[in-house]
């Protein structure tokens, strides 16, 4: 299943991009989705932390993805 | 009444103000949140924010809804600034009125506090050489 | 920067606000005390404040003098209104700025809570039918 | 001694006055005039406080008077 990324903030200087396709294999969880990403852009790793919205809302690493979800890279925030 | 909404535009302490004063207002409390000049010693030349706005309007009425039933407050207004922002100039404003002062600060404070570490805002410092994106590292 | 004063004419929370911003400012806070159209269940036509002034504002520069060097605020401004004063205006404008939030918030909190208790300013409230001085009596 | 006495809010409605001139025997303590005065006005006795301030300061009752004293009741104050 092929999922489309969005990055704001910092995670958008990341990938250098606003959004990037992953593809995720058999596991659909946003922890599996993470893996991926931290692979492909080590930078990741060095955040204070980073966390993903399914829909306009905070999901755990256990959260499973369906097609057509939106999905966003939360970086620390720093409203304000 | 409530009034959230996310905005390029200049903020105006004294509109949000008046919005939330009515005739039982015991106490209004403004937290006005403005854009310093100085991060560990650099000059700030101006500041940038973005924000993943349908996510961040939720957030913000996630705020709202709950401050408003745990402090019973009467009104409150959450407007906050995205795009370039010069110093001096305000970021964010909130504020609350209630029939009883505690209630207010409370509240107020809440807010703020919960809107710096759940709304999704980010905020960039830029310097004369170079750019930072604020509390991205540890 | 400190600016204390009492006046018969209307406060402006905005010029408040205004006053206290300065490039350092992390955080503002502002407290408006506005006139309640209800006591106990009664309507309140108007209120009429009246001040030892001098003393007053003595009491008011104490408060001032505390906050700012216990909360090491950069600045701060008190206005209190006198005379009469009709429902939904402002009686009282305190505002606090600081490198930090929570300093700002205590400071206000801390200066609305003492100047209800030491500054010598008396509230009457003026009913249809009569009128009562607020806290007079037990 | 005479002390002129002044009055704001409640104090004033019960002295019907803004100014009262209190005679003081040998006693000049702000105690003994607040007896005098509670003697003579016994509505005072029903206000949830009564302070007095001598030249813009407040003064327990055992401060002693002095001739030209600014002297004034603070009845419960009720600003802001």
């Amino acid at each position: 299943m092929d999922i489309t990324v969005t990055a704001f903030g910092i995670a958008k200087d990341i990938i250098k991009n606003k959004e990037v396709i992953i593809s995720l294999p058999s596991d659909r969880s946003v922890g599996a989705l993470r893996s991926l990403l931290s692979n492909k852009y080590p930078e990741f790793e060095k955040l204070a932390s980073l966390k993903f919205a399914v829909n306009a809302d905070y999901v755990e690493d256990g959260h499973e993805l369906k097609a057509g979800d939106e999905v966003v890279l939360i970086p620390p925030v720093s409203g304000g | 009444m409530r009034e959230i909404f996310i905005t390029e535009h200049k903020l105006d302490a004294k509109a949000c103000t008046e919005a939330i004063t009515y005739p039982g207002a015991g106490g209004i409390v403004v937290f006005v949140g403005t854009v310093r000049d100085q991060t560990k010693g650099k000059t700030v030349k101006h500041l940038e924010f973005e924000a993943y706005e349908p996510m961040a309007l939720k957030e913000m009425k996630k705020i709202a809804d709950y401050a408003t039933k745990h402090w019973s407050l009467h009104q409150m207004v959450i407007h906050h600034r995205t795009g370039l922002v010069q110093i001096e100039e305000e970021a964010v404003v909130i504020a609350c009125s209630s029939a009883h002062r505690k209630e207010a600060f409370e509240a107020c404070q809440y807010a703020i506090d919960t809107l710096k570490e759940t709304v999704p805002i980010w905020k960039k410092e830029v310097f004369e050489d170079g750019e930072v994106w604020v509390s991205a590292h540890p």
